[in-house]
């Protein structure tokens, strides 16, 4: 029988797996828009799995609002990749400290 | 026929509205500035006078006392009053402000209108924190004296000006910070204990504390007036201020801003927490032997006159702080208070007369800096040929400073050394080092720079002094003399108040 | 008209006349001539001497009765009354007496000595302040002002010594008198601290009348060792003499102070000021009294002084050394009399020595005058004929100070050394031996300055013994009036003051101590004295050291090179004064310097300069400085730091 | 039979999002994503949330995933630079995992969330439509949120173009705010010419002969 705790337990290995991979590869950025989404994703499966199992639709409408969220902010996060790369040449993280103190 | 008009704020606004006026003639026409400012430090001068002739010394309570409500809601007032401690302190410094008004004469030329208005406005601050009988007041104008001085020292002051005056400012805001938090504790434990706050002294004077209350409180406010005094640990930026001050300014600085610390002891911290003072006063004693005989040995090797100048008062506030603190410690030794007087007014001779001989010590530095801009021993000698006259008030003032009898020098040191004894042998022993000591660095700086033959030729050209430097000089000397050789009428002002004091402290406070 | 010695105009007019004088010549020097400045002072002295003159005849005669009153109240503070005052006795008077004839004499001197010196009116003031505050000094009536005289007499010594200010040698040895003497006053003022605590006033007469009852006080000083509160006190009063009458810790500056003009070498080296410890302890006789270790710790110092210093007589070529150190001598026997609680031999030795030692050293600057101010005895020899005067007033000079009998001299240098022999104190014995041998040292080293300067070959070279004639009448008559005293005033005030009862109200003598009542019982007088003298040991040992000195440099100049070289060891002791100076210049100056640098330097500058005030500031700068290093500007380290703040947090939240 | 299918998917979505992760290729990862919404997609169909499941297919994959893949073959990013490194920090990552699924594990275990605390609700009606039910929802209780999300949208679009938008300075375009700004009075002027009779005679028809040609 499906429990909630199979859908937690899944959401929890997405999430987990999107942490690694924003470790693991720390240098290109697109590796690392993927994972913030494989992380919204797998906060949306909690979400709507909440909502099943508590019969209640505010999960799911909460998990429309993250969906726009999480658009905008791709959008808005290859914006910049485009603009950096523009003037940089290079979307390697390792080069680019300008923000050092 | 002054009994009517408000005197003694007379005495404290003066000078501070003067200061204005002569900040208004501006700094182009030089001459009508100091004329004004000599004019309004003459006039205090003269107005500071009934406070001593009028000054009834049988009674120990605050007189000439004005009271004008001004933060109401926090219940401080303008409220001013002098006692003996206080009066004799305010004429000193009226008539110390007259002689550095006259010493800045020739000298600054350098938007002189700014440096005479800072002085007018510094003795009008001192005045009024020496008669502030409203804590808050009084704090007021502790901390307000410090800019005038802060900038005296920073713009017309020797080349490293701002690291000295900097220090200078920062070191004693610090010290004072500490007064105000355990003023504002007073004030809340004022409060709750009778009903309604107060800043006003005489009430915090009476006001009973706890034991580990008051040693908070005594700490604190030891720390605001050992800063200022200077004592032992926190003194290292007197010799730096007084080295970058312009002549006028270390004479203030030495003369008066001193008295401030040692005035805050015997108005603020052995009142208002006896038994405090009295389970620390081993403390401040050890601080002031320390400072005593420490800082004269320090004092001996100094290369630079102003330093070593310095050095010396520090050594000599050593004896006032030791002084105010062995009540308690006579009491032990002998059975009985007698002797804890004798320390006291010991003490408060010794701080009027260190004013009179250490301005005219730095008169004499600064006569020999105004001629060849350098302060340091060994760029003089022989300065003996050349000026005779100023050699013999060099002379004078140096025997002065090493306490002979016969100048106020030796009344202080005699007394405190008195009550010491009484005290502990080792105490007087200890304090009466200073007798070697004083002696040994005022005579060789003496023997270096004013005795010899002519060392080079800047010391051949040196012309003596000229009339206005000399009037200066001679009326230092018969200050100093006058109180050398009759000190009694300057001690009978303060019996009164001092036994009041000591009645008063010897009784403990804690609830 | 001075009749009515009652009031105090007399005292007064004594005390400020010479006080007047010296500020006429002293503030106004600019503006009078010479004549004028010295005529002042020598009529501000020339009255005080006939005043103490009129006062020792009602005092010594009419036997008037003690004279005790206050000029004014200096100071009232905590019931104890601090004031001015005057108290004329017998000692005052026989002390203002020698004071004022010793200073008048010197005026009169340094006429003839200061003519060609351009700080001429500068000196008679300085010498009649000295005057003034020696008045000061003996009259007063309580601790107090006697500190004031004390440090005044001090102060005056201090600008005499330092007079020629542009020698470097003489200003060394005013700061080195001054300091030496605050070292003596260092003590002096802790006794008189102690004074004020056990009797809580300052006034001698109080205190001495309180003095019995306080005897036996105890005070704790080093805590667990209980010292008895006069001994504490008598000690540091005696500290006190020791640094103005220059007893051996603190001689070191008596022979530096030659620097200064011979006249003041006369009249406070010789005469005055350094008799004014012994006239401190002789004042204070009732507190010496009641404390035995004192008195044998006075004693042993006297015996030390009086021998040691003059064995430095001996070798001395410089002839104010000679006669200087002959005066640290003679105060030793003095201070040995004191110890005795022979308090009027010493005084009376005192009066004897002010005569005949000022006489020696005015001669001696007429030798000086004469050479051209050559003071090396190396280069003289033979003045004899050259300089009769002088040399007959100095030849009864140091007859008078070898103690030959008959002269005053003997009787009050045998006196001492009787006194000595019968007190029983601990370390009579050692003092009585070193008092005897003193006896013969005294009389070498006096006869070898005699022999060597107006005997024996001329040294001199021809330049000056052209230029050699003896000194004007100026410098001959005040000799000359010093002679007569030196001579006659020994046998005729012997039987007076010191078996009389001259200080019978003046000096407390314990009967235990009454040395001098058992010398009364033998004492027939004058005469028999000298005749009994004659046939004493002390005798013997005098004609001993004449004869020595007669065959070493008159017989055998040769030999003292001889014997020299032979005792090269003792000699270099001798030569650099037992180490004293050594040992002051480098470690007690040279220490207290090196602790001045090394206070300074660590203890303020570094320390508490460093360390605490720019510490505190740079400490802050390095604290940012780390601070710093977080923002690498690495994206991926601020994710990391998120993710591992997240897990931290979690990890809090789950355990 | 559900739970098989639950496995089934789940895995699928796992598989793919540990080949994004660890791929070098930015495109391959791109592709393993689209797979992995697919297979959760799958997953939210099993929760009855039919309509959210198609909005993540049509937003994400539509949308998101074109947008990357068009930005990654825009930029022509050299990936040898980018794979260095990989080794050197994977242990590091896999502990971070570890650790936080633990942690999640550990709150998110069966005893708190398990069978009995949340029993399993009985299928919906078979008419039941998903949508309505959430537009019920949404258009009741959520709308000024709703708003907001669309307000959220437009500064997203907005801030993307203002960022990436670049203008050639000499090319010539139209400038629509211009445009817009314009008023008659900048283009039309009103000329007043007083009107005349056209002197025209025959007399002149033989001399205009030579006009006509």
């Amino acid at each position: 029988m499906l429990t909630l705790t199979h859908f937690l337990v899944l959401s929890a290995i997405i999430f987990s797996i999107s942490l690694a991979g924003v470790f693991i590869n720390r240098k290109n950025v697109i590796i690392l828009l993927m994972c913030v989404e494989l992380m919204l994703l797998a906060v949306n499966t909690n979400f709507i799995a909440f909502s099943y199992f508590l019969n209640d639709t505010a999960g799911q409408v909460f998990v429309f609002f993250i969906l726009t969220v999480a658009a905008a902010e791709a959008a808005i996060g290859l914006a910049i990749l485009v603009v950096l790369f523009r003037n940089k040449r290079t979307i390697n993280v390792e080069e680019l400290d300008t923000l050092k103190g | 026929m002054f009994s009517n008009l408000p005197l003694l704020s007379l005495v404290i606004w003066t000078p501070i509205i003067g200061g204005m006026l002569v900040l208004a003639t501006g700094s182009k026409n030089s001459i009508e500035a100091k004329v004004l400012s000599l004019l309004v430090s003459l006039v205090t001068l003269a107005l500071s006078i009934p406070l001593y002739t009028q000054f009834d010394s049988s009674l120990a309570s605050m007189q000439f006392e004005e009271l004008i409500p001004w933060i109401t809601t926090f219940h401080i007032n303008y409220h001013i009053g002098i006692d003996g401690i206080s009066m004799p302190l305010i004429v000193l410094t009226t008539f110390i402000s007259v002689i550095v008004i006259i010493a800045g004469w020739e000298v600054i030329s350098y938007k002189t209108a700014q440096y005479m208005a800072a002085f007018l406005i510094l003795e009008g601050l001192m005045i009024g924190t020496f008669a502030a009988m409203d804590a808050m007041l009084f704090y007021v104008f502790w901390e307000a004296l410090l800019i005038p001085m802060f900038v005296i020292i920073g713009i017309w002051g020797g080349p490293n000006r701002v690291y000295a005056t900097i220090k200078f400012f920062l070191y004693t805001f610090l010290g004072s910070v500490l007064m105000l938090i355990s003023l504002l504790y007073l004030y809340m434990h004022a409060a709750d204990v009778n009903g309604v706050g107060t800043f006003n002294i005489q009430d915090l004077h009476k006001l009973p504390l706890a034991l580990n209350a008051q040693i908070l409180i005594f700490l604190s406010f030891l720390l605001a007036f050992a800063v200022k005094v200077p004592m032992w640990p926190v003194h290292t930026w007197l010799p730096d201020a007084h080295v970058e001050a312009p002549t006028g300014g270390s004479v203030v600085l030495a003369a008066i801003m001193l008295k401030l610390g040692g005035y805050g002891f015997v108005r603020f911290s052995l009142p208002i927490t006896p038994d405090a003072s009295m389970t620390l006063d081993w403390l401040v004693i050890l601080l002031s032997l320390i400072a005593i005989v420490y800082i004269g040995f320090v004092a001996l090797v100094q290369a630079d006159m102003k330093k070593l100048i310095a050095y010396s008062s520090i050594s000599h506030m050593g004896f006032v702080t030791l002084g105010f603190f062995l009540l308690w410690k006579i009491t032990d030794n002998t059975g009985s208070a007698s002797g804890a007087v004798l320390g006291l007014e010991g003490a408060m001779v010794q701080m009027i007369s260190h004013g009179f001989i250490s301005a005219a010590m730095f008169l004499s530095v600064g006569v020999l800096y105004d001629r060849m801009h350098s302060r340091m021993i060994k760029d003089y000698g022989g300065v003996v040929n050349t000026m005779p006259a100023f050699a013999s008030f060099a002379v004078f003032f140096a025997m002065a400073n090493a306490g002979l009898p016969g100048t106020s020098g030796f009344v202080g040191e005699f007394m405190v050394i008195m009550a010491a004894f009484k005290a502990n042998f080792w105490y007087a022993f200890l304090a009466a080092i200073t007798l070697i000591l004083g002696a040994a660095y005022t005579l060789w700086m003496i023997k270096r720079v004013v005795f010899g033959a002519i060392a080079n030729e800047q010391v051949e050209h040196l012309e003596d002094m000229s009339g206005r430097e000399f009037f200066m000089m001679l009326l230092l000397a018969l200050a100093v003399l006058a109180i050398g050789l009759y000190p009694a009428p300057l001690l009978d002002v303060m019996h009164a108040t001092i036994d009041n004091l000591v009645a008063h402290i010897s009784v403990s406070k804690i609830p | 008209m001075f009749e009515n010695y009652s009031d105090s105009s007399v005292y007064l007019a004594i005390v400020l006349a010479p006080l007047i004088g010296s500020i006429i010549a002293g503030i106004f020097n600019t503006y009078i001539s010479r004549a004028v400045a010295h005529t002042v002072t020598i009529a501000g002295v020339g009255l005080s001497f006939i005043l103490a003159v009129f006062v020792f005849k009602y005092f010594a005669f009419d036997d008037a009765q003690v004279y005790n009153e206050t000029v004014y109240t200096w100071l009232v503070s905590d019931g104890i009354r601090f004031e001015i005052g005057f108290l004329v006795d017998n000692l005052t008077s026989m002390m203002l007496l020698v004071v004022s004839f010793v200073s008048l004499m010197v005026h009169l001197y340094t006429i003839g000595y200061m003519q060609e010196d351009p700080g001429y009116k500068r000196f008679f003031s300085y010498i009649s302040l000295f005057t003034f505050s020696m008045y000061m000094l003996v009259m007063s009536n309580n601790f107090l002002q006697l500190f004031f005289g004390w440090e005044a007499v001090g102060l005056v010594s201090y600008l005499l010594i330092g007079f020629y200010y542009q020698k470097e040698s003489a200003i060394f040895a005013n700061m080195k008198a001054f300091l030496v003497n605050r070292v003596g006053d260092f003590g002096f003022i802790l006794g008189i601290a102690a004074v004020l605590m056990v009797f809580n006033t300052l006034d001698y007469a109080d205190v001495f009348s309180m003095a019995n009852s306080k005897a036996d006080l105890m005070i704790e000083i080093i805590p667990g060792s209980q010292w008895s509160m006069m001994t504490l006190m008598c000690i540091l009063l005696f500290i006190g003499a020791m640094g103005k009458s220059a007893q051996v810790p603190l001689h070191v500056w008596l022979p530096d102070s030659m620097e200064g003009p011979t006249p003041i070498s006369a009249l406070i080296h010789a005469a005055t000021m350094v008799t004014a410890g012994i006239f401190m302890v002789t004042r204070m006789s009732p507190l010496f009294e009641l404390s035995e270790t004192a008195l044998s710790f006075i004693m042993v110092i006297g015996a030390i002084t009086a021998l040691f210093m003059g064995f430095l007589g001996v070798i001395q070529n410089d002839i104010k050394r000679v006669v200087a150190y002959s005066t640290l001598s003679q105060l030793g026997y003095m201070t040995v009399a004191l110890g005795a609680s022979a308090y009027s031999a010493a005084v009376f030795h005192l009066m004897t020595h002010a005569f005949f030692k000022a006489l020696l050293f005015l001669a001696a600057g007429s030798v000086i005058i004469g050479m051209h101010h050559v003071q090396d005895i190396r280069q003289m020899g033979g003045l004899k004929k050259y300089m009769p005067i002088t040399y007959w007033t100095s030849l009864l000079g140091t007859l008078a100070l070898i103690g030959f009998p008959g002269f005053s001299g003997f009787f009050s240098k045998d006196s001492i050394i009787e006194a000595v022999h019968a007190s029983h104190l601990v370390g009579s014995d050692f003092a009585y031996y070193a008092v005897l041998a003193g006896v013969f040292i005294t009389a070498l080293y006096s006869l070898r300055l005699f022999f060597i300067v107006f005997h024996g070959r001329e040294r001199m070279d021809q330049h000056t013994k052209a230029h050699l004639k003896e000194s004007p009448w100026v410098v001959t008559v005040p000799l000359v009036l010093l002679a007569i005293p030196s001579v006659i005033i020994g046998g005729m005030t012997i039987s007076s003051v010191l078996y009389g009862d001259y200080f019978s109200n003046v000096v407390f003598v314990q009967h235990g101590h009454d040395v001098l009542g058992h010398l009364k019982e033998e004492y027939h007088g004058p005469m028999a004295m000298v005749l009994h003298g004659v046939t004493s040991a002390p005798f013997f040992l005098m004609v001993a050291g004449i004869a020595t000195a007669w065959v070493l440099y008159m017989k055998r100049p040769e030999w003292p090179a001889k014997i020299k070289n032979s005792f090269g060891l003792i000699y270099d002791i001798l030569d650099n004064k037992y180490g004293f100076d050594a040992f002051n210049e480098k470690v007690i100056a040279g220490g207290t310097r090196g602790i001045g640098h090394v206070l300074s330097k660590f203890g303020d500058i570094m320390i508490i300069d460093g360390f605490v005030v720019n510490g505190s500031a740079k400490s802050v700068a390095w604290f940012s400085s780390i601070i710093r290093q977080v923002q690498t500007g690495y994206l991926y380290h601020y994710a990391f730091a998120m993710i591992l703040g997240l897990i931290g947090l979690l990890a809090l939240a789950v355990f | 039979m559900e739970t098989i299918v639950f496995y089934v998917f789940s895995a699928f979505m796992i598989l793919s999002a540990l080949m994004v992760v660890t791929v070098h290729n930015p495109v391959r990862a791109a592709f393993f994503l689209v797979l992995t919404f697919f297979s959760s997609a799958a997953v939210w169909l099993l929760l009855e949330a039919e309509f959210l499941a198609v909005i993540l297919i049509i937003v994400y994959v539509g949308a998101v995933m074109v947008l990357f893949l068009f930005v990654v073959m825009m930029l022509d990013i050299n990936l040898a630079e980018l794979k260095k490194g990989f080794v050197r920090n994977l242990p590091f990552a896999i502990i971070v995992a570890l650790a936080m699924f633990t942690m999640i594990f550990m709150v998110v275990g069966s005893e708190q969330f398990g069978i009995d605390k949340f029993a399993i609700p009985e299928r919906h009606a078979s008419d039941y439509s998903n949508v309505s039910a959430l537009g019920q929802v949404l258009y009741t209780d959520y709308v000024y949120s709703f708003e907001i999300a669309a307000v959220i949208l437009l500064v997203g679009i907005v801030a993307a173009i203002s960022l990436t938008l670049r203008r050639r300075p000499n090319t010539r375009h139209q400038k629509i705010e211009e445009q817009v700004a314009l008023k008659s009075a900048d283009r039309l002027r009103v000329v007043k010419v007083d009107a005349q009779a056209r002197k025209y005679s025959l007399a002149k028809k033989t001399t205009g002969s030579e006009g006509e040609k």
